[in-house]
């Protein structure tokens, strides 16, 4: 491989762990603090994705315009369904998964009853819609833009967790539930708020990858599973851990997929994880283990 | 006074749970009726899309063009007086649920024929009750050839048609370095293998041929690879969802298809409406069908597909042959005494039928029991509609096996030459 | 039954996690038959010193000895198949499973997956561990499910399922812990018989616990071990008050 | 008078607190069930239905298979698609390579491979001539394969979410390489085009009662073993693993290796099970081991119960019977997942231990009442 074409991978690699992170991210915050398996994380992504197309085809709104109602409208539906259901289910987060696989079907199918079975567009800003130099290679801007972005929701969300009272209430509850509340921090008010915001970011990644990728029902479920293997190889409760794991499997995938090809790349990947996880079981960047 | 309540809520539970069986197991008290498959003036087929599931997203187009069909002909009178009754079943994207509702219009609700199914691996999971039961499945897709079924009627285009004019088109116009681009499955396979033979003749050049997952939507490392080996053909035989991806991330890259376009085989309005027309913009396409194509039958059918399923909806070529299947099947049956109708008879009536279909006049080839068709290629427009830049001069013969010179397929089957 | 061989020996044990030694340097050795209480402030290293001895932590470096055998670099089941048993100070039994099944799974006398496979009925064991059952009381209860079983059953249950093991050597974290005074009074007892057939390193924080049932006190602090002696020597000795005071006192730490 | 009063409170400590059920009565009810699948055929004289129970009869098994390695051992293990879709593979190599002279002629090569253009019978496929050899690679492939993997990982202390993940991993990474060796194995259309099983000259049609009490006979081999299992003081220690693995392993018990048989055990349950299932669909499809139908299998076991053998076989059999007959009927063909979704949160919200839980509970409620 010849340095450009070095380069262009290593981009690329980052394109794709900004893509990772943007999914995993919600997803990583309610697993690591509130140990809820939210196998319907891949459909608040679809939600997002379609809030997106709704808003365009019914408000005429672009992509821009849409991304705050799109964080707040798909945040107020996990907040609901966190009310109705997941609370109940907080001290046996096994059955979760069953409750919001429930959750999952239901959202696929009354997407595809209302919005229709068929793919949808989602139009890509025009701003973005070519491709810039960056660092001596041809790119994709939309791609840099989602890549800055996951960036920034990154950021924001370590400043909430780690420096707001809200993020500093959340970890106590994650570390020990029984103190926190002897302090008088209200745990179910902070994981109704928690679950929101994780699935405002979840619809937030579907807006941002609608205009990449192809918007429809069954979209979701690929994400999910792709999430789950970013948040646990990086460590439930870390959050670094789960930035560091999307580059990694970012960079394997671009460089393996070049090299290769995407199905080869795919398996390797998946072996990669096998291997990490089997001799670093907490993950990554954590020294604890959930159980 | 106690014994008597316990009895009689015994009963009342007994009957309960009988109302509960009989809800959830309806079929139990169905018995076979009679054998006759047209009774009572009605003549019995199954429709078989998925509407839920990955394929979804293409099958729901195929249900509602057959169910307009459906309606069509009841509304002007039926097959000779007899009324079509459509049953309907959700395979759900799963070979197996396809495998298990194929049997459920075959053996329990005794369909007459059955039209369905969008992916080679959902026809070969629901081939053997067909075969073995001796019914008739009526599948619209274009595929990869290589079938000589007795209990299946082909109505979309094999790799000779889609492909005999198209490549060296592609190639005299384009050049000769190409790229092979295909979903991991056997359709890409078989037409790249069909394509890799035209190249050789034509003297060109594969610089690359690769597969990625089915329902892949990561295309970066793809559209870097399209930078460095810089074909001037992209061909591409990714279906689904995947294409949509695949040619947004095209564009977004900054590639250029006056420069290097790409060639689908599986890239339709249906994808096109997705991905926006600034995406297919400059990308060629060969198939027997197009929406613009302009024809009186072709007029009706989008206006009727329209105003029965919505304004903005499409129609392609897919969906093209799901509706003149059907109307095949009526003149087929028509042919018919109404207690001679079963699949055998219908599959011998069906040989050699002829209609003008929306993309022109079609006919059923009595040997291969594939059909006749009329390729194009249409280039796509920035309004998400395709221009048609040829039509082959005359209806093309489908040869299901026309890669394997030694194999035919005969109204005899397989034969070895 | 106090014999003079050295049975468990634990020499310049360190353990460190990320720089933290929460081992440093301790020497302890028990001999066979003897009843050993260890105490020390919070933070002195006493539960590591159990779990470098059942395998739970390995040392950094140091040896540990358990009769002839160097325990450093087995695994907890081999640890456990060379006759230690461990109590936890959060008592762990199987919470879904009858007190009988619980005592049944202890004892442990074949390890093996596929012998165990073909073994339905109880047969001759039967009678040992209702035995052990009513050596904690828990003889009327040998079909409720442990779960259901109070704070102090729970305990026992536990203490029950170490003698099922008849392991020679017994280390318990902290035994006492939520009972009343009337059930640790009950505990000492226990301790006193168990005494008769296996060595015991108890750590403890009620002195009054310690006072009733050990021989020799063992103290620990920071890692290291700082004291030795009876319970009256231990009450004297300087070093230990200063040890202490940092934290609410010796009888009540 | 209070000597009466105490003995009534004792009365409610006991049943609140004591197992549910004895040996003989479970065995009874197993034995019960058994009986009324082993019946359905000579009530029920209809091809299809036969052939669509057959197919819930083998997702029973399945769920069996995952009971007793989730329910019982703790172990999510979320590949368990994987031994399934290889028995069914094993049982369709087997079947195919009957139908080699009606398709191929003289060179014995299954149709696929002819179309791939493979000119010699890959070395793997050579021993599947014997149809005992293929029996036996049903179950023993799916057991060495699941026992390596579960070697490989509880050696190294993997426990919880961590299986869940590592084995759903190896699935995939099974099921692309599946779909990407076309040339071998079919690729995406799997191997399709069958012979019918002959066995000793009888022939198990798979639209026949033949077929179903086949399916019958080793569904409840299958559920009587496993329950053997949980009634072995294995069984006893698979629980205890469950929930205390550290606690079992200061027992002086490797863990390691109960959780491997366990494992084992379960993959030999799913790769009979395989085997059968391609005997009643006609066909093998990379499908039958794809993420979907095992995520299915732990939501059949958290429907049924996983905590009862019979539970999670019979929480099976209505989730899938209910799918059936919900999309079948014209009324539900586009809500029927709705439904199913409706069902699922309603489950886990009001049925914490699932169906068999429910029941237990409701036996209890009835018996205490009859003792007043």
């Amino acid at each position: 491989m010849d340095p450009t074409a070095i380069m262009s991978q290593l981009i690329t690699g980052l394109s794709i762990a900004s893509i990772l992170l943007l999914v995993a991210l919600g997803l990583a915050i309610i697993y690591g603090s509130t140990g809820v398996i939210n196998l319907a994380h891949g459909e608040f992504v679809m939600l997002g994705a379609y809030s997106a197309w709704a808003l365009q085809t019914f408000f005429s709104l672009n992509l821009f315009q849409s991304l705050f109602f799109i964080f707040v409208l798909t945040a107020l539906l996990g907040w609901i369904i966190e009310r109705v259901v997941i609370r109940h289910l907080y001290a046996r987060p096994l059955d979760t998964i069953l409750a919001t696989w429930g959750i999952g079907v239901i959202s696929i199918q009354a997407i595809r009853l209302s919005a229709g079975g068929e793919l949808r567009y989602v139009e890509m800003p025009s701003q973005l819609a070519s491709s810039v130099s960056f660092l001596g290679v041809d790119v994709s801007a939309f791609r840099i833009f989602i890549l800055i972005f996951s960036a920034a929701l990154f950021i924001l969300t370590w400043y909430l967790m780690f420096k707001t009272s809200f993020g500093v209430k959340l970890r106590a509850i994650t570390q020990n539930p029984e103190v926190a509340s002897s302090f008088g921090i209200n745990s179910d008010r902070i994981f109704g708020l928690t679950f929101a915001y994780g699935a405002g970011l979840a619809g937030l990644a579907g807006a941002l990858i609608s205009p990449l990728k192809s918007v429809y029902p069954e979209m979701g479920t690929p994400y999910v599973i792709d999430a789950f293997f970013v948040v646990v190889l990086g460590g439930v409760e870390s959050l670094m851990g789960t930035v560091f794991s999307a580059i990694i499997l970012g960079e394997l995938t671009s460089f393996i997929s070049f090299q290769s090809n995407d199905t080869i790349a795919k398996a390797l990947v998946l072996l990669a994880i096998v291997i990490l996880i089997r001799f670093r079981p907490q993950g990554l960047f954590s020294s604890k283990v959930r159980g | 006074m106690d014994k008597k309540r316990r009895s009689f809520l015994k009963k009342s539970a007994v009957g309960a749970s009988a109302v509960a069986a009989t809800s959830m197991f309806p079929s139990i008290w169905i018995k076979n009726s009679s054998l006759a498959y047209a009774a009572k003036g009605e003549v019995k087929v199954g429709v078989l899309f998925s509407l839920t599931g990955t394929t979804g997203i293409i099958e729901e187009s195929l249900n509602k063009a057959t169910i307009m069909a459906i309606e069509e002909i009841n509304d002007s009178g039926g097959i000779n007086g007899m009324k079509i009754v459509p049953v309907v079943e959700d395979p759900a994207s799963d070979p197996a649920t396809f495998a298990a509702k194929a049997r459920k219009l075959v053996l329990n609700d005794k369909c007459v024929s059955v039209f369905g199914s969008y992916t080679s691996a959902s026809r070969k999971a629901v081939l053997p009750v067909f075969e073995k039961r001796e019914n008739l499945y009526w599948y619209p897709t274009l595929y990869e050839g290589r079938e000589c079924s007795k209990n299946v009627i082909y109505t979309g285009a094999v790799p000779n048609q889609q492909q005999d004019e198209f490549v060296p088109w592609l190639v005299e116009k384009f050049g000769k370095r190409w790229y092979l681009i295909g979903s991991n499955y056997i359709y890409p396979k078989e037409e790249n293998n069909y394509c890799k033979k035209l190249l050789e003749g034509l003297g060109c050049e594969v610089v690359a041929e690769e597969y990625v997952p089915l329902g892949h939507s990561e295309f970066a490392s793809v559209v870097n690879k399209f930078k460095s080996l810089k074909p001037n053909v992209i061909f591409s035989t990714v279906v689904g969802d995947s294409v949509v991806a695949l040619h947004r991330q095209y564009r977004a890259g900054g590639l250029d298809p006056e420069t290097m376009p790409m060639a689908s085989l599986t890239t339709s309005e249906n994808e096109v409406a997705a991905m926006g027309g600034d995406a297919a913009a400059g990308h060629f396409t060969s198939a027997p069908y197009f929406m613009v194509w302009d024809s009186p039958e072709n007029q009706k059918f989008v206006e009727a597909y329209r105003k029965r399923w919505g304004e903005d909806k499409v129609t392609h070529f897919v969906s093209e042959p799901s509706y003149f299947q059907v109307y095949m099947f009526k003149q087929a049956v028509e042919k018919l005494d109404p207690s001679d109708i079963a699949p055998d008879t219908i599959r011998e009536a069906t040989k050699g039928v002829e209609m003008v279909a929306p993309q022109g006049p079609v006919k059923i080839d009595p040997a291969t029991l594939h059909t006749y068709l009329w390729p194009k290629i249409g280039v796509c427009k920035s309004d998400g509609q395709f221009e048609i830049l040829q039509q082959s001069s005359e209806w093309l013969e489908p040869v299901p096996y026309k890669a394997y010179p030694n194999q035919q397929c005969t109204e005899e089957g397989l034969k070895e030459v | 039954m106090t014999s003079n061989t050295e049975q468990l020996e634990l020499k310049d044990v360190v353990v460190s996690f990320n720089g933290f030694h929460a081992l440093n340097g301790l020497d302890f050795s028990v001999n066979e038959g003897e009843l050993r209480c260890l105490i020390g402030p919070n933070g002195a290293g006493k539960t590591t010193a159990l779990d470098i001895i059942c395998g739970k932590t390995k040392a950094t470096s140091g040896v540990v000895k358990f009769e002839t055998t160097d325990l450093t670099n087995l695994q907890e089941h081999q640890i456990a198949r060379e006759g230690i048993g461990r109590k936890f100070q959060i008592p762990s039994v199987f919470q879904d499973m009858t007190v009988k099944e619980n005592l049944e799974v202890a004892y442990c006398k074949n390890n093996k997956v596929l012998s165990n496979l073909f073994k339905f009925k109880l047969g001759k064991e039967e009678e040992g561990l209702e035995k052990l059952a009513e050596l904690v009381n828990l003889q009327d209860h040998l079909d409720v499910i442990a779960g259901h079983l109070s704070h102090g059953q729970t305990q026992w249950l536990e203490i029950a399922l170490l003698v099922a093991q008849n392991p020679k050597l017994i280390l318990m974290d902290e035994p006492t812990a939520g009972m009343t005074r009337q059930e640790t009074h009950k505990t000492a007892e226990l301790f006193l018989r168990l005494k008769e057939k296996h060595t015991l390193v108890v750590v403890e924080h009620d002195m009054g616990f310690v006072k009733e049932i050990g021989d020799v006190i063992s103290v620990m602090h920071q890692g290291k071990m700082l004291a030795e002696g009876t319970a009256s020597e231990i009450e004297q000795n300087k070093e230990v008050q200063e040890a202490y005071l940092g934290s609410a006192g010796i009888t009540n730490a | 008078m209070s000597a009466v009063i105490e003995k009534e409170s004792e009365l409610t400590i006991n049943t609140g607190a004591k197992r549910f059920g004895n040996t003989t009565s479970q065995v009874i009810t197993y034995a019960l069930v058994c009986a009324a699948i082993f019946l359905v055929p000579s009530i029920i004289d209809d091809a299809y239905l036969l052939n669509k129970f057959s197919t819930y009869l083998i997702m029973g098994m399945l769920a069996i298979a995952l009971s007793l390695s989730w329910g019982y051992a703790g172990i999510l293990n979320l590949g368990q698609a994987l031994s399934f879709g290889l028995g069914s593979y094993c049982m369709a190599m087997t079947l195919k390579l009957r139908t080699v002279p009606v398709h191929t002629g003289s060179e014995g090569l299954p149709d696929f491979m002819v179309w791939n253009n493979v000119e010699t019978l890959p070395l793997i496929w050579q021993p599947f001539h014997s149809f005992t050899f293929a029996v036996l690679a049903g179950i023993f492939i799916p057991v060495l394969f699941s026992m390596l993997l579960g070697w490989f990982m509880f050696k190294g202390r993997v426990t919880g979410v961590y299986v869940a993940i590592i084995t759903l991993a190896v699935l995939v990474v099974v099921n692309l390489l599946i779909i990407d060796q076309q040339r071998i194995t079919g690729g995406f259309n799997g191997i399709t085009d069958l012979a019918t099983l002959e066995v000793f000259g009888f022939e198990f049609d798979a639209y026949g009662s033949s077929a179903y009490y086949l399916i019958a006979i080793f569904l409840t081999i299958c559920l009587f073993l496993a329950l053997a299992i949980t009634k072995s003081k294995t069984g006893k220690i698979f629980q205890a693993i469950r929930d205390h693995e550290d606690r079992v392993r200061y027992f002086g018990y490797d863990v390691a290796n109960y959780q491997v048989f366990a494992i084992g055990a379960s993959a030999a349950i799913a790769g009979l099970a395989g085997m059968l299932y391609t005997i009643v669909m006609e066909f093998a499809s990379p499908t039958f081991l794809g993420v979907k139908i095992s995520l299915s299998i732990v939501i059949w076991c958290a429907v049924g119960g996983r905590h009862s053998l019979l539970g999670s076989m019979l929480g099976a059999i209505i989730i899938v019977g209910m799918q059936g007959s919900l999309s079948e009927s014209e009324t539900f063909l586009e809500t029927w997942t709705l439904v199913m979704g409706f069902v699922f949160v309603i489950v886990v919200l009001f049925m914490p231990k699932g169906l068999a839980g429910a029941v237990e509970s409701l036996i209890l409620k009835i018996k205490s009442r009859n003792q007043e």
